[in-house]
């Protein structure tokens, strides 16, 4: 580690494993109440667990890009970061601000979290995703703002790759476009035609610039190939990432009373999303194939590869599926949905952070890459967390179907509540597969306590 | 890869292509907030459909239901309740829960008083008469 | 000391003129509009009364003259191609700028043929024959001006004197993704306009 | 330092242009003869692919090209060509 603020990842990447936990913890609470529907109420309704369960995510990853970013910028401009003391500060700041989110969502009925935190005011409370009362934002501004200007001074005072830049621009888009978060007018299509500004534009826009720089980054580091041609592949993937990605936001507004044009641009565009992905697969492969070291740190480029992989797969493969607006005329809003969320969050963002958690972590505690037995427990948890992942989407994708099949393209339809009591048998074993994933985890932290003679300093 | 695709040429490419095409995003968007009135008959909105709007919010309803199909997929779509059941079914269930039945799902009591539940159903009824395309295929939504 | 007679140049023989990444680009861009094309054709196949109908408002004329306009300066792009490889930025920047102008007009009579059509009260919501016809005529509308600000850069740079016979890929990549929007318009002008 | 001479695609360039013009001239008559049907279309068809292949070929210099590259854009011809035909005869059904 030739800079010695790269350090201050660390601290970012212990809370986002530790925010990741809490995130699978929920999941399975959840998985649970889909099958025994009072477990745990009304201690905590499913729609707590929920709100948890997706909140953890995302900030978790937002963890994990803040650590990649402060891994990678010294290393990339060759300079010191500006500002070490500000990363920590802003790391406190954010970690009891999501802490107190997160107890307020617990012990607080939700009608009461908003009249304590001023949603009257202004009102931002109660969409999917965005559930986080007012100050909450705030604070996730404040530290994203913070955060921006400490990433931004050191790359203006050093030196300017386009990993770097790319990642920059990432980071300022998905500031920019969390901005929209705050506006809630009264007019619900308005409302939810924003909202995708702020969701859509971020996991298939903004955040694929992330996924790619620092999957870029790691490629270079682990295979050693010269940066000219990585950082050329680099801006085709996420040039083709926004070129299908920006209209490709029309697949949300089949039916939320937007006019029926976006029917054809919505399909069109998204259908060329997978595009992207495929390159990145290709691209990591390419890159492995051509390698021109034999880096020690086997697990990471293990994660590399499957980042690639499974992003195709899950963000690509499964959001293929239903993203013709014929075909999402009857699995909008059913378990397919949520399949696929399942396997694109996993494929694209949680793997690629993990890729630069795997790959970083060893080098800030000194050594190139962990004992061969760590790095082979890194590797079994890669594959209990994978598999369990695919089998999540597959046992979702048939409820879904099912569910399709019962309460939608019959021609006597099912009630919701009817149609959910005969896709159970999937539920059950979606809750397996979810507590596989979680050793799978368990599995992935223990790696790190793992002895063993470690490979030379690099 | 061959030296003829150069590295600038590329970010030229990421630079043109993105700036193109969020501003066709823009022009799209542009001419749907012009057609939007038509189609979601924003003159309906009454106060009380503002007000039931906001207790559905605060309430978190969306952790649980979907509307207009986007949302958690644990309980019901409410996009079209008012014509599926009507408001007084409506009213009426969200008074009686949770139903405490052993194994089912269980819907939590949020206490509305008469006047938000009749928010509620005014703005669910004003949501069911957006001009969604025709979605949900039917009556179950 | 002579200057080497044979042509050093850093392209690699076979691959396409100008910059492979432009020509990933340029078939990026075909797949998108191919598929529209696709869409049109296959949508027709359902309304063909109403396709038939709808297109007698059009403006054949416009459209014509447009695909004669592109056509052209397609053509002086080819002869500023051939300028610059003989060491002539001067003349390769006069083309570039005849090829700008045509493409000025090309702009103009398109905006002329909105306006009119937007005054009809026609707009991307008013059938789905004007919805594919205003969206493929505009999405090839903005690739015009994307197509002319690319030729202004290089013109810009050619007359400079910044290319040479040995070095001007730029040229020929700012021609490459000329000629692919005239043939997208080629290709666009007898489907919309002409066939019923 | 003397000029190289005129590249030797100029010439041919000049003609595929003039074709082109007379073809458009062709396309636009039709059109504005307002014919329709089968033999109509396949003909109007062919003209566009016939231009689209000498842009390609000529103005595009594929015919320089390595063959694979002549191949990508002779199959996307190909394809757009054969939805706007079959989707043309579905229609007369």
């Amino acid at each position: 580690m030739q800079y010695q603020s790269q350090k201050v990842a660390m601290p970012y990447f212990i809370a986002a494993i530790g925010l990741f936990t809490g995130q699978i913890l929920f999941g399975l609470i959840m998985g649970l109440q889909y099958v025994m529907g009072d477990f745990l109420f009304p201690a905590i309704p499913f729609n707590v667990a929920r709100m948890v369960h997706t909140n953890l995510l995302i900030v978790w990853l937002l963890f994990g890009f803040m650590g990649a970013a402060y891994y990678m910028i010294p290393e990339e401009t060759e300079s010191e970061l500006f500002s070490p003391k500000l990363a920590w500060l802003m790391f406190w700041i954010f970690l009891v601000a999501g802490a107190l989110t997160i107890v307020g969502y617990l012990l607080v009925p939700y009608a009461g979290l908003a009249k304590m935190t001023f949603n009257d005011l202004w009102p931002t409370m109660g969409r999917e995703f965005l559930e986080q009362p007012l100050p909450t934002k705030l604070g996730i501004v404040v530290v994203a703002l913070a955060f921006l200007f400490n990433i931004s001074m050191t790359i203006l005072k050093g030196r300017k790759t386009s990993i770097a830049l790319v990642l920059l621009m990432g980071l300022w888009g998905l500031a920019v476009f969390f901005l929209f978060s705050f506006y809630n007018p009264s007019n619900l299509v308005l409302d939810k035609y924003f909202w995708w500004w702020t969701v859509h534009l971020w996991v298939e826009g903004v955040w694929e610039l992330i996924l790619g720089s620092l999957l870029a980054f790691v490629l270079i580091k682990v295979t050693g190939v010269d940066r000219e041609i990585i950082e050329k592949w680099l801006y085709i993937i996420v040039a083709m990432t926004l070129i299908t990605g920006i209209i490709g936001t029309g697949h949300h507004y089949y039916w939320i009373g937007t006019p029926e044009y976006w029917q054809w641009f919505g399909s069109v565009f998204s259908a060329l999303e997978p595009i992207p992905f495929f390159m990145m697969t290709v691209f990591a492969f390419t890159m492995v194939n051509r390698r021109r070291r034999e880096h020690p740190n086997k697990a990471a480029t293990l994660w590399a590869l499957g980042t690639g992989v499974m992003s195709f797969l899950g963000a690509g493969v499964w959001g293929f599926l239903h993203t013709l607006a014929p075909v999402n005329f009857y699995t909008h809003g059913t378990q397919i949905t949520a399949a696929h969320g399942h396997m694109a969050f996993y494929g694209a963002y949680v793997m690629v952070v993990l890729t630069i958690i795997s790959y970083a972590m060893p080098v800030m505690r000194g050594r190139a890459a962990n004992s061969e037995k760590a790095q082979v427990m890194e590797m079994w948890s890669f594959w209990l967390m994978t598999v369990a992942i695919v089998f999540i989407t597959l046992f979702l994708t048939a409820a879904g179907i099912l569910q399709v099949w019962l309460q939608r393209v019959s021609d006597t339809p099912m009630g919701f509540m009817a149609a959910q009591d005969q896709v159970t048998l999937f539920y059950w074993l979606r809750e397996i597969s979810g507590v596989i994933f979680l050793i799978g985890l368990i599995t992935y932290i223990a790696s790190f306590f793992v002895g063993g003679e470690t490979k030379e300093a690099a | 890869m061959s030296q003829a695709f150069t590295k600038s040429m590329a970010r030229n490419i990421f630079f043109g292509g993105s700036a193109f095409f969020f501003l066709l995003l823009v022009a799209l968007t542009f001419d749907t907030m012009q057609v939007l009135p038509k189609r979601d008959h924003r003159e309906n909105i009454t106060p009380a459909v503002e007000r039931g709007k906001m207790v559905w919010e605060k309430n978190d309803c969306i952790g649980c239901h979907t509307l207009l199909g986007e949302g958690a997929y644990f309980a019901p779509e409410l996009g079209n309740v008012y014509k599926r059941r009507g408001g007084e079914f409506v009213k009426a269930w969200i008074k009686s829960q949770p139903t405490k039945v052993p194994g089912r799902r269980q819907m939590p009591q949020f206490n509305l008083t008469d006047q938000e539940l009749d928010d509620m159903v005014a703005f669910l009824k004003w949501t069911g008469e957006i001009n969604t395309s025709k979605w949900p295929p039917n009556i179950e939504g | 000391m002579s200057t080497p007679s044979i042509v050093l140049h850093s392209h690699k023989p076979g691959s396409p003129p100008g910059d492979l990444a432009i020509w990933f680009f340029i078939f990026a861009e075909l797949l998108a509009f191919g598929i529209f094309f696709g869409s049109y054709a296959f949508s027709r196949a359902h309304h063909v009364e109403l396709f038939n109908q709808s297109q007698l408002l059009l403006n054949r004329e416009s459209g014509a003259i447009n695909a004669l306009v592109l056509i052209t300066s397609s053509y002086f792009v080819v002869r500023a191609v051939a300028a610059i490889k003989q060491g002539l930025d001067r003349e390769c920047a006069n083309w570039l700028a005849a090829a700008i102008g045509l493409g000025c007009v090309f702009v103009v009579i398109k905006l002329f043929e909105f306006h009119a059509k937007f005054s009809a009260g026609i707009s991307l919501s008013t059938n789905t024959f004007y919805m594919f016809y205003l969206s493929l005529t505009i999405f090839h509308f903005m690739h015009v001006i994307l197509g002319m600000v690319i030729l202004a850069a290089v013109m810009l740079k050619a007359r400079r004197g910044g290319y040479t016979p040995e070095e001007h890929t730029g040229v020929e990549t700012g021609a490459s993704y000329w000629h692919m929007v005239d043939l997208v318009w080629v290709v666009l002008f007898p489907l919309v306009y002409v066939i019923r | 330092m003397n000029t190289p001479p005129q590249p030797h695609f100029v010439r041919p360039c000049t003609r595929i242009w003039l074709a082109l013009i007379t073809l458009t001239a062709v396309t636009y008559s039709i059109g504005e003869a307002g014919l329709g049907g089968k033999n109509i279309m396949l003909l109007v068809l062919g003209i566009t692919l016939l231009k689209s292949q000498m842009i390609a070929s000529y103005f595009m210099g594929l015919r320089k090209a390595s063959p694979m590259w002549r191949i990508i854009m002779a199959s996307w011809l190909v394809i757009v060509g054969g939805m706007i035909a079959s989707a043309y005869l579905m229609g007369l059904q």
